[in-house]
């Protein structure tokens, strides 16, 4: 079953079409991964669906509800989640404070049942002396603690925008494993990247976005040996 | 270490508590500009957290100051009551006029604040049922006057205020202001209702300024357009609250008591250049502490715990 | 630690609260307790002119053989500070009496705590109808300023006269007035005088200068379009210049040209534009010659200040020491009921150019004024041109057109100054 | 290029309201011709007195709350100039800049070099602190009575059809030009104007690509200085001087800038003109004229709450 289900969705900026009648679906339990050249709209797209941006048109149904013109703080409400492209910590607040976050507005937990939760999230992805401030953090637990703090809303679909961008290889396969770790909790989760390799390693299915477009979709290895997805994004890496 | 607080606390309170015996008249006048300015300090401040600095406070103020000395020159009510009147009118009016600014951020809010109060200043000014430009005199100042019960009335508001203060420090509120002052993309996606929030702090520091106003104008009973809605009262307790360090309760509360008293002093000590000496203060401190008393006051305690 | 914190914080407490109580000691000089808005031009010559009158009486060996002290606070025009002013003078100076009062919004802010105290007011300011309201009842409380209402009643007196004697026209009058209480205050207060005379009204506000505004070419605009045969605007010193020299920018020239600041700016005197003006005071320097309380008044202010008092406030906060110090001297003691009934039989004979003598006013007992005096600029010098008795000078009317001044009234420029 | 079109975007509502104005001016001047006049006259004061703090505080974020007093400093040393030299007002605009410069200079190095980079709320208490130390230094220097010097050329007029209007202050219209297009040549002309926009944006990132950042500040805020307080000789030939007079057009300035749009020099022009001829419209009608500060600042209000909403939409 679809879980979410875009229709047509398009969003301009002034004139500049970024996303344009973008209709994808993602099922229950899947990991669905998004790639494209830089200014593609991966990005965009995942603003749209977390409700950062609304689409200028199309229409977004999730659970199968339509959720197109709900406020960012209702997409989440209603089970829609997400990670930043570039890290965007709270620092007012201290590392279980960022999770609690989640946990107290995502979720609707009262204060001490949300702490209480959010330990158990720092638990599960390994995240220690929680009441660490945020200057203290290495940017892997930074990158953690924002997944612990998508987690604690509880969603049933999770955005990860390029959570591997800038680790080096080890901090890469304690990332994948999280991930899949995350997987096997039955969370169905949306990721982008730009490193193919995590994108074979972990998605059932890849959609390709090039200009605001899907370009194509389909399996990992039958996206790739496209000759268009190719020419227009893994030309320079190859590594199909 | 940990109870010392509290300890502190309750020697503040005694000493708060013991005050009008020992103090004359004119001492608690002064404690009367104290209390007002930790209300409008400490409220501005609360607002603050949430990343929106406030221009209002003097036009709250006003409108709280307004309402209440209207209805007691009009309907004779009880002063306490006239109070809280002006305070829910100003909540009333922070409520629909919030609903309106809040989506703006930055300079655009604070300028927008400062205009509301001005237009109400201009429109009371204007007005026959206002008094006009002249304002209006009640007949008796609350409490016929007694020092000792205007005291405990100006304490009993400052103190709401402070623990309105800790009580947000202390709940959900606090994590829901502080995410939307860091990052609101964040907030909102983690399910923070930005605008919801927003209108609740709004609302709620205004109520406390317009309370505060409300007070403070039945103390002197009368009110004029000028005196009521002094833009004095917006720039005085950011100062204040700046210079007691910002983003805590204990900061504002410092910062008003410190500079209200210094003002008075120097007053009496150079009685033609005393708003020069206090500019030169207020340079220096800035200079020295740029994050206030609690700043100087964290750090110290910070090196004496290491 | 804490303890000792905490003891160091409340010693310092405690060192501030004693400089601030300071002066509680001595009770040897009878203590006379002013509020003035010190940074404000009344302000400053009404304080000048209470020290002169101090010194003045000291020399002379003070009262009931003791010492005068005079005691000044600052309201800042601002209620709230004279409340607080109130206060300090009567809780911590201990004062014997209470004088000064300039604004009518100090005044106002001040009324719950003279109420409280009871203590003998002398006040010299707060015109407002709405003070004189409050009041009613107080035995204690003495006034020596016009109410807005008398004030404007006197002064139409003086037209009437000026009318049969000058020929005067003023069937259309426009009022200019400041957008505050002391401009409104006076547009009301005058406003049904005027119609009663049968002549039309028209008023106007304008922002002052003195609160951001300064452009008064929309309002004289307007005089000019209503055909104004008389101009009066009430504002600040700092709108005098400016509003004629728009007025002849844009050559509004009225029969009659007023202006009724509560006094001029330093560089009025100076300018050609003055030529004419006419004004509403309760003084003028001018009346040193006619009046010898008058002249002896400005020799002693110049000879203290080297200067010269550029609002009435000056010779009326010399009146209003010299009648408490009378009335102290005639009831022998401090006590407020004694001093209530010495104040009443006062009959001061002020450099004002009047004798002060109180009578009931329509609300309250005890109110005693200058007569209103009628002025005018002419060849750089305020004269008295109404009332009679003491008028230094005849009236120049009409108001000369822009085009078609005399040359030979322009007061001759300072040597150095502004250059053409 | 997203810029690029949405600066389009902003040149099309531009031009819609460059249109929409002089729509609005040829109306007013063919109701009330003086209006049209005394409008433009006390537009252009007004885009005179905020451009050096749009300058400050729209190009690199640097709030100045002692701008105002900046200006009654300048007005009082042309004051002084006159009665002591006899030097013209308007002629004491030049050696006021150079002066004030350097007057900036040394409070920049005092003062605001040392917050920079501090919490930016703090530069409020320092700019209020400033402003009580001007003003109040000023009355313990020269006193608080008001002065005016007393100019023949002030009240110069001129008739057209039957209309007498003022000329002298065409003054301050040929001065808002002026500072307009030393602005706009400044910043979008000369590589330390591009430096300065980008420091306004992003100081980090200025620092990175090699900017010296701290000289852009200096630079930046000694201009602003410089203009503010040369802009205080032309203001007190029509105006009198006295201490405290500085506050209101800090205020002032503060909501033009502001209506303007942060960062946008033409901006404060626009606003000024809006501003200042809805002003004497409404101060042209006898019978309104008393809420034309509610129109000011309803106006205020109104173009901030509407560029916020086309922002929103865009």
């Amino acid at each position: 079953m679809a879980i979410l289900k875009t229709t047509r969705v398009s969003r301009q900026f002034g004139g500049l079409v970024a996303l344009s009648d973008v209709s994808v679906e993602v099922m229950e339990n899947e990991i669905v991964g998004i790639i494209g050249p830089n200014g593609a709209g991966k990005s965009t797209f995942t603003n749209v669906i977390a409700g950062v941006y609304l689409p200028t048109s199309g229409k977004i149904e999730f659970c199968g509800q339509d959720i197109t013109l709900n406020a960012a703080h209702e997409k989440c409400h209603a089970g829609i989640s997400r990670t930043f492209q570039l890290t965007r910590p709270l620092v007012g607040l201290n590392l279980i404070e960022n999770v609690m976050l989640g946990a107290m507005f995502g979720k609707n937990h009262p204060m001490k049942d949300a702490r209480r939760e959010s330990m158990e999230f720092c638990r599960f992805l390994d995240l220690k002396n929680i009441e660490r401030p945020v200057s203290a953090m290495t940017a892997l637990e930074i990158k953690k603690m924002e997944i612990a703090r998508a987690l604690a809303t509880e969603p049933k679909l999770l955005f990860l925008d390029e959570v591997m961008a800038g680790l080096n290889k080890d901090e890469t396969m304690d990332m994948i494993d999280t991930v899949r770790k995350i997987h096997s909790q039955g969370m169905t989760i949306v990721i982008i990247e730009h490193v193919m390799r995590v994108i074979r390693e972990l998605t059932h299915r890849v959609i390709v976005l090039e200009w605001g477009k899907v370009l194509c979709e389909g399996t990992y290895d039958k996206v790739s040996c496209n000759p268009r997805v190719i020419t227009a994004y893994l030309g320079e890496e190859a590594e199909c | 270490m940990k109870y010392s607080k509290y300890l502190a606390v309750l020697v503040l309170f005694i000493v708060a508590a013991a005050l009008p015996n020992y103090l004359g008249l004119y001492q608690l006048q002064i404690m009367n500009f104290v209390f007002v300015y930790i209300a409008f300090a400490l409220s501005w401040d609360m607002l603050l957290r949430s990343g929106q600095l406030s221009f209002g406070i003097a036009g709250f103020a006003g409108i709280g100051g307004y309402t209440s000395v209207l209805c007691g020159y009009n309907f004779a009510l009880s002063p306490i009551l006239c109070i809280l009147i002006g305070s829910a009118v100003a909540g009333i009016v922070a409520l629909f006029v919030g609903s309106q600014v809040l989506k703006l951020r930055g300079l655009y809010f604070s300028i927008v604040t400062l205009a509301i109060g001005e237009i109400f200043r201009v429109i009371v000014r204007n007005l026959e049922v206002t008094g006009a430009a002249e304002g209006i005199l009640l007949p008796n100042a609350i409490f016929m006057g007694n020092a000792t019960k205007t005291y405990w009335l100006m304490f009993a508001i400052a103190t709401f205020t402070i623990i309105i203060s800790i009580l947000f420090q202390k709940t959900r509120i606090y994590y829901a202001l502080t995410s939307i002052s860091n990052d609101e993309i964040v907030a909102a996606s983690s399910g923070v209702n930005i605008f919801k929030y927003l209108v609740i702090i709004f609302v709620v520091t205004s109520a406390i300024q317009g309370m505060a106003g409300a007070a403070y104008w039945q103390i002197y009973a009368s009110v004029t357009p000028e005196g009521a809605f002094n833009l004095g009262f917006a720039l005085l307790p950011i100062t204040m609250a700046l210079f007691g360090g910002v983003g805590t309760t204990w900061g504002p509360v410092i910062g008003s008591a410190i500079l209200s008293v210094t003002a008075e002093y120097l007053k009496l000590q150079f009685p033609h250049g005393h708003l020069l000496v206090y500019g030169f203060i207020m340079v220096a401190a800035i200079l020295w502490f740029p994050s206030g008393i609690m700043g100087v006051f964290k750090q110290f305690t910070a090196k004496f715990n290491t | 630690m804490n303890v000792r914190k905490i003891v160091r914080v409340m010693v310092a407490v405690s060192l501030i609260w004693g400089a601030l109580t300071t002066g509680a000691l001595a009770a040897e000089p009878i203590k006379m307790g002013a509020i003035l808005p010190l940074a404000d031009s009344t302000g400053k010559d009404g304080s000048r002119s209470m020290e002169l009158a101090v010194k003045q009486i000291n020399e002379k060996g003070g009262l009931l053989g003791r010492q005068v002290k005079l005691i000044m606070m600052d309201d800042e025009m601002k209620g709230d500070k004279a409340a607080a002013a109130l206060d300090k003078l009567v809780t911590v100076d201990n004062v014997d009496i209470i004088v000064g009062g300039v604004g009518s919004g100090a005044t106002m802010g001040a009324i719950p705590g003279m109420k409280k105290y009871g203590k003998v007011v002398v006040w010299i300011g707060g015109a407002s109808g709405k003070i004189e309201e409050a009041m009613a009842g107080q035995d204690w409380f003495f006034h020596l300023h016009a109410w807005d209402y008398q004030q404007g009643a006197l002064w139409e007196t003086g037209y009437l006269e000026m009318e049969q004697k000058y020929g005067i026209k003023r069937k259309k009058t426009f009022m200019a007035y400041e957008e505050g209480a002391f401009g409104s205050g006076s547009f009301k207060a005058g406003k049904p005088i005027y119609e009663a005379a049968g002549n039309e009204l028209q008023g106007e506000a304008f922002k002052s200068a003195a609160l951001g505004g300064g452009d008064y070419r929309s309002v004289l605009r307007h005089a000019k379009e209503f055909g104004a045969e008389s101009f009066i605007w009430t504002g600040y010193d700092k709108d005098a210049l400016p509003i004629m020299e728009q007025a002849k920018e844009i050559g509004f020239a009225p029969g009659l040209f007023v202006g009724s600041p509560p006094g001029w700016p330093v560089d009025f005197k100076n300018t050609p534009l003055n030529q004419a003006v006419m004004f509403y005071s309760y003084w003028s320097e001018a009346q040193g010659v006619k009046n010898k309380n008058s002249k002896m008044y400005s020799d002693a202010f110049r000879k203290e200040f080297k200067d010269d008092p550029v609002t009435y406030f000056g010779p009326l906060a010399y009146t209003n020491i010299m009648i408490v110090a009378e009335a102290i001297k005639r009831a022998g003691t401090l006590d407020n009921a004694a001093l209530i009934k010495a104040l009443e039989a006062t009959s001061y004979a002020s450099p004002m150019g009047d004798t002060f003598v109180f009578k009931k006013s329509k609300i309250i007992d005890h109110q005693a004024f200058a007569s209103p005096k009628i002025m005018q600029w002419q060849n750089g010098k305020a004269q008295v041109v109404w009332p009679w008795e003491v008028a230094t000078a005849k009236l120049i009317y009409p108001f000369p057109a822009w085009d078609k001044r005399d040359k030979a009234a322009v007061p001759a420029k300072k040597a150095k100054g502004e250059k053409k | 290029m997203i810029n690029s079109i949405v600066n389009q975007f902003k040149q099309r509502n531009f031009l819609f309201g460059f249109i929409l104005i002089l729509a609005a001016i040829i109306l007013i001047g063919i109701y009330k011709p003086a209006v049209l006049v005394e409008g433009l006259q006390r537009s252009a004061l007004y885009a005179l007195i905020a451009l050096p703090m749009a300058l400050l505080l729209g190009i690199v974020d640097i709030i100045n709350l002692a701008h105002g007093e900046f200006m009654m400093v300048g007005a009082y040393f042309a004051y002084f100039m006159s009665a002591q030299f006899g030097m013209d007002p308007i002629v004491s605009v030049l050696p006021a800049l150079l002066i004030f410069f350097i007057f900036g200079l040394i409070v920049y190095y005092l003062t605001f070099k040392h917050i920079i980079g501090k919490p930016p709320l703090n530069q409020l208490l320092l700019g209020f602190g400033i402003s009580l130390i001007l003003s109040e230094g000023m009355t313990a220097i020269a006193t608080n009575a008001p002065r005016k010097l007393s100019l023949d050329y002030v009240s110069s007029s001129a008739s057209i059809g039957g209309v007498t209007f003022g000329t002298f202050e065409f003054v301050y219209v040929a001065g808002a030009l002026i500072v307009l297009l030393g602005m706009q040549l400044l910043l979008k002309k000369t590589a330390t104007g591009q430096a300065a926009v980008a420091v306004g944006q992003n100081p980090r990132g200025a620092r990175v690509v090699g900017i010296n950042v701290n000289n852009i500040y200096l630079l930046i805020f000694c201009v602003s200085i410089a203009l503010i307080s040369a802009i205080g000789p032309l203001f007190m030939t029509r105006y009198t001087l006295f201490p405290q007079m500085g506050s209101s057009f800090t205020l002032k300035s503060f909501s033009l800038v502001a209506v303007g749009g942060m960062g946008s020099i033409t901006g404060v022009v626009y606003a000024a003109l809006i501003l200042g001829m809805g002003e004497t419209l409404v101060l042209s009608s006898l019978k309104y004229g008393k809420w034309a500060e509610i129109i000011y600042f309803a106006l205020i209000i109104g173009v901030i709450m509407y560029r916020s909403h086309q922002r929103q939409v865009k």
